[in-house]
C-alpha cells in the first residue's frame, strides 16, 4: 500500500495494465468500462458498490457479465453523480439494467442516479439485491453473492439481445432462487485506518456477516468446518424451501484473506452435506467473488436452477475474474 | 447584528471542517463498533473538498445559498456511502431555502434548518427520531431552535440551546436499537454505542455556536 | 477446519470434488493424478512438496502442465515411499521429468525415491530448483515461484512430445533466466499447531521469506509499496543481470492471506518500476501461485524470456489453478 | 544380564513414543523458531505409527533388526520432511546391524548406534557436529558409548554418560549457526534458540537410560 486515500484509484490502474485487452479505467471517477463497447442494440449493465470486495465489481467487467462498474472508496458506496456518469457512459436505446446491493448507502447513491438519469430520458431499469438470508426482515438482507450470479446470468442475457424486461425478469429470478451467508473468524483491517473493524477471540465464530467488516448477527464458539457447512447450508436451504431432486450451483467462497486449503476442505464439507440433502450440484465456483479485504471467513450461496439459468449461467464471459466454461480458482 | 450573513456561514464551513478533521479517526471508530468503520474518512474527505473549493470564493460577493450549494455538491460527489445523500441531502436544503440571501436572521435560520431536517428525512426514506441516526441529534437541535425563535431569544441564546439539545440527542441514542442504516443488522447488539452520524450533526452545531460566540 | 491431521487429505478430496474431470487423487499416499492419462510416449512430469502453499502443487496437474504431485503434509515434505508411488505411477517409456524444490527435505526424499526408481530401471532424470535470491549462497537457494514457470513450460514441451534430455534442457534454462523473492507482513499459522510461525511488529515487514513461514533473511522497517516494489525487482535484477530491452514474463502474488486490493497495487508499482528500467513485459501473471497457508505478504518473480519460452509459456493448459491463453485471477 | 533383547527394544521404542508425543508442542516450537514449526507433528506421527504397527507383533518371537526395520519403515513411510529421511537413515542402520540377533550386548550396542550415526551423516550430506543438528547430540552420545565400552563400563554407566553427552550436546547448539537445513537460511539470525532434531535425538537416548535403570 502506498497512500491510504490513493489505494482504490492505483488497484484499479493495475487492473487495467494487467488486463488491457478487457476493461478500461475512467480515473476521473474510479469507473470501468469494459475495453470494447458492446452493440448499442443490447441492454447494458452497471454495477457497483465499495471497494475491498474484490474481485467485485470490476472483475466482472467484460463480454457476457457488466458494461460499467462504478468503484466507490473502501466499502463506501459510490456517489451518485459517479454513478450517474457510468449510466451515462453506457446509456443507449434498447436500455441499462442495474444492479445494486441492498446498502442504505448504495440504494441512496444508485437511487438518486437512476432518479437524475430517468429524468434525462435515459431508459432504464434496475434490481436490488438483499440475498443474505442471515437477517430475518426481508427489506433489510444485504446484498452479497447473489449479485455476481445475476451479473453472469442477466449478463448472459443481455449479450443475447434480451429486451430489459426480460433482463429484469431472469434476474428477478436469479434473486427469487438464490441466498447467501457469511462467518468470519477474524475481523478485517481497514487501510484507511489501519484498525481491524470489530474484536474477535480467537475461538469465536462471527455467524451471518456482511461483507463489509461489520460484525455478524450472532457470535458462536468456535465449530468444525463440517458443522459449520451444516449450518450455513440448513440456513440457505430453509429460506429457498429447496427439495429433494433441486439442480443447484453452488459458490463457495473465502473472505479475502483465508487460505486456499481451508476453501477446499469447507467446499468439500458443503458439497457433502449439500448431496447428502438429495441436492444435484450442477456446478460449483470455489474461491473468492465477494471479499472483505482479508477477512478470514467463508461465504455460501446457493442458487436453485432451471434450464434456462442453466443455460445462462455456463454461457460463455470473459473477464478478468469469471470466464466460461470452466471457472478458474487461483 | 443578530443575523448571520454570508462571511459568517463562510467561516462556520471551514470551523465546521476543522472539527469534523480534528474527530475523524474518532468518528470511524463509531462507526466501527456497529457499523463498517469508514464514515469518519468520508464525511472528512468531504468537507475537506468543501473547504478546497470554497477557497476560490469570495464570501463578501457570494450568498449563503451559494455557498452552501457548493458545500453540497462537494459532499454529493466525494462522500459516497450513506452520508454521502443524507449531509448532501441536509446541505442543499439548507441551500435551496437562502439562495440569493446575504443574511439571514434567527426565524429564516429556522426555516433553512427545518428544510434541512426534511432534506434528510426524504433521503434516509422517512427516518424519525428513536431510530439511532443523525436524526436524533439534528430533530432536538432544530426544535430547540424553533422555540427559542418563538420565545424570542437571541442568535447565541438559541444556538446555545440547539448545542444543548443535540448533546443530548447524541447520547440518547446510546441506549438505542438502530433501525436504519448498516447499524440495524445487530438488532439488539448495537445497544450500548452511540451513533457516528448523530455526532458529526452535534460538531457542525457546535460550529454554529461557537462562530457566533466567538465572533 | 475438522482435524488438523486430515486437512490435507480433506482439501485434496474438495478439489478431486470440484473438479473431476482434472484431477484423480489416490488418498492412500494423497497423490494427485491427471484424470486421463497422457500418451505413453510423452515424458511424466513428476513434481510435489509439502502442502499450504495452494494451488502449487496439485493445482498444476493437468494438460500442458504436471501429470502427478506427491502432497505431504502441512510444510512437509512427502516421505519417500510417497515420491516413489507418483514416479511408479506415471513411469512410460520415454522418461520421467522430476521437479524438485531446495529444501533439505524434499531433495532427500525425492533423492531418495529417484534413487529407488532408477534401481528400478526406471528412465528418469530431475531438476532441483532453486530460484530464492534472497539468499547468497546458491546452493542454499530455495525452490518457490519458478518451480510453477518450470512445471508449465518444461509441461508444455512435454505434451509436445520433447525428449526426455530436451525437457531437461528447457527446463534448466527457466530456472538460468528465473529468480523470485518474497516478503512477509504477517507470519502464517500452522493449522496443526494453531500458533505462528514468527513474531512480526504491526510495522515491520520480513524481508526474503521462503514459502514455509520461517523467518526470512533480514527484517525492515515498514515502507510503501512502490519502493517495495523497487527494492524486490532490483534484487532480481542484479542477479539475473537483466538488461535493457529484454523480454519478461511477470509473476506477483500475495502469500495465501493477502487481500485482492493490495495484489492489485503491488503489480501497479511493479509493473511501473519493471518498465522504467526498460524492461518489456510480455506477460504477467497475478494472484496466488505458491503460498504460505494464510499469510500476508508479496513474492515477485521474473523470467527472461526467448522465443521458445514465450511459445511455451502461452501454450494450452488445462489444470485447476493455470489455464492458457489468459491467467485468470479470481 | 547387561545386554539388550528384543522386549527391552520394544518397549524402549513405546517409551520414545511417549516421549516425543509428551514433548510434541515443545519440539514444534522450537522448529518454528528457526524452522517451519512442523518437526513435533511429524516424528510424532512417525513414532504413532511405528508403534502402532508393533503391537501385531510379539517381541519374544522377533528379532532386534525386524523391530527396528519396523520403526525405521514406518518413519519413512510417514514422516516426511527432513527428519523422516535422517531418522528413517539412524533406525534403518540400527536394524541392519542388529538384524537376526535377539540380545545385544554394550560392544555391539555401540556398532549398532555408530552404524546409526553414519545413517544419519549419508542422508544429511555429511553432516558434522557444529552445523547445529541432531548429529550434535548423536555424536557426542554415540562417542560416550564407545568410550564406556572400551572402559568396560556397565550398560546403565554407558547410557548415563550417553545422556549427558547428549543433553551438552543439545545444549551446546544453542550458540552454534545453522549450517545445515532450513535453520541455515537464518544464518547468525538462528545463533540463541536449540535444535529441535537435536532435542529429539535426547529424548531417544533418555528412553534407553529410563528403560535400564528402571528395570
Ligand atoms: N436511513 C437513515 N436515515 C438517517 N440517517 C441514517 C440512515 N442510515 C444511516 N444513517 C446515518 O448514517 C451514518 C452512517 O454513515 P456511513 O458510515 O456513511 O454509512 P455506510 O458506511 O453504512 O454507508 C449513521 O451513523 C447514521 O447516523
Ligand atoms: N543435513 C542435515 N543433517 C543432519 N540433520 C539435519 C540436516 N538438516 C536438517 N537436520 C535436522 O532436521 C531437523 C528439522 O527436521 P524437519 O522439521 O523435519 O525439517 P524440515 O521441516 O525443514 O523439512 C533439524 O532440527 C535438524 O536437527
Ligand atoms: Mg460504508
Ligand atoms: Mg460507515
Ligand atoms: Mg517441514
Ligand atoms: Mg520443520
Amino acid at each position: 500500500m502506498n497512500r491510504p486515500d490513493d489505494i482504490v484509484r492505483e488497484m484499479l490502474e493495475g487492473m487495467a495494465l494487467a488486463f488491457p485487452d478487457i476493461i478500461r479505467l475512467d480515473s476521473q471517477w474510479n469507473n470501468v468500462y469494459r475495453r470494447y463497447r458492446k452493440p448499442g442494440n443490447r441492454v447494458a449493465l452497471v454495477c457497483g458498490g465499495g471497494s475491498g470486495h474484490e474481485p467485485a465489481q470490476a472483475g466482472y467487467v467484460g463480454y457476457g457479465m457488466l458494461d460499467a462498474v462504478a468503484a466507490g472508496h473502501v466499502f463506501t458506496a459510490p456517489p451518485a453523480p459517479q454513478v450517474l456518469a457510468a449510466i451515462n457512459e453506457v446509456a443507449n436505446d434498447v436500455g441499462v439494467f442495474v444492479i445494486i446491493t441492498n446498502y442504505t448507502g448504495d440504494v441512496m447513491n444508485f437511487g438518486i442516479a437512476i432518479k437524475m438519469a430517468s429524468a434525462k430520458g435515459v431508459k432504464l431499469d434496475y434490481i436490488i439485491v438483499n440475498d443474505d438470508v442471515s437477517i430475518s426482515d426481508i427489506s433489510k438482507r444485504r446484498g452479497t453473492t447473489i449479485t455476481i450470479l445475476i451479473n453472469k446470468i442477466a449478463g448472459a442475457a443481455a449479450e443475447e439481445g434480451w429486451s430489459l424486461e426480460e433482463v429484469k425478469r431472469v434476474a428477478q429470478k436469479v434473486l427469487d432462487n438464490g441466498r447467501d451467508i457469511g462467518v468470519a473468524l477474524t475481523p478485517c483491517i481497514l487501510p484507511t485506518t489501519g484498525k481491524p473493524t470489530f474484536e474477535l477471540a480467537y475461538d469465536e465464530i462471527e455467524f451471518g456477516i456482511g461483507v463489509h467488516g461489520e460484525a455478524g448477527v450472532k457470535r458462536m464458539k468456535y465449530i468444525q468446518s463440517r458443522e459449520l457447512a451444516k449450518i450455513m447450508v440448513d440456513a440457505i436451504a430453509d429460506d429457498l424451501k429447496l427439495q429433494k431432486g433441486d439442480e443447484v450451483a453452488l459458490v463457495v467462497q473465502g473472505t479475502g484473506g483465508t487460505p486456499y486449503m481451508e476453501k477446499f476442505v469447507f467446499y468439500r464439507d458443503v458439497r457433502m452435506y449439500v448431496e447428502s440433502l438429495g441436492l444435484k450440484v450442477f456446478t460449483s465456483w470455489i474461491g473468492e467473488f465477494f471479499t472483505s479485504l482479508d477477512m478470514q471467513g467463508a461465504r455460501v450461496a446457493i442458487l436453485r436452477l432451471d434450464d434456462e439459468l442453466k443455460r445462462l449461467l455456463v454461457a460463455p464471459a470473459y473477464t478478468i475474474a469469471i470466464r466460461t466454461p470452466g471457472i478458474v480458482v487461483s | 447584528m443578530d443575523k448571520l450573513n454570508s462571511k459568517d456561514i463562510y467561516d462556520i464551513i471551514l470551523l465546521i471542517n476543522q472539527y469534523i478533521a480534528e474527530n475523524k479517526e474518532k468518528l470511524s471508530q463509531l462507526d466501527a463498533v456497529i457499523g463498517d468503520g469508514d464514515f469518519g474518512t468520508n464525511i472528512g474527505r468531504g468537507f475537506e473538498t468543501a473547504v478546497k473549493r470554497l477557497s476560490t470564493v469570495d464570501p463578501s460577493k457570494t450568498d449563503i445559498g451559494t455557498i452552501l450549494m457548493i458545500v453540497a455538491n462537494a459532499l454529493l460527489e466525494s462522500v459516497g456511502g450513506a452520508s454521502g445523500p443524507l449531509f448532501g441531502g441536509l446541505f442543499i436544503n439548507m441551500a435551496m431555502s437562502s439562495l440569493g440571501r446575504s443574511e439571514i436572521d434567527l426565524p429564516e435560520i429556522v426555516k433553512m434548518f427545518t428544510d434541512g431536517f426534511r432534506g434528510v428525512q426524504e433521503v434516509g426514506g422517512g427516518t424519525m427520531p428513536g431510530e439511532k441516526t443523525l436524526v436524533d441529534a439534528l430533530y432536538p437541535a432544530v426544535e430547540a431552535l424553533k422555540q427559542a425563535a418563538n420565545e424570542g431569544k437571541d442568535l447565541l441564546t438559541a444556538f446555545r440551546e440547539a448545542l444543548l439539545a443535540a448533546e443530548k440527542g447524541v447520547k440518547s441514542t446510546i441506549n438505542m436499537v438502530a433501525k436504519r442504516g448498516r447499524a440495524s443488522y445487530l438488532g439488539e447488539r448495537s445497544i450500548g454505542y452511540q451513533d457516528p452520524g448523530a455526532t458529526a450533526i452535534y460538531l457542525i452545531i457546535k460550529a454554529f455556536y461557537d462562530h457566533i460566540s466567538h465572533r
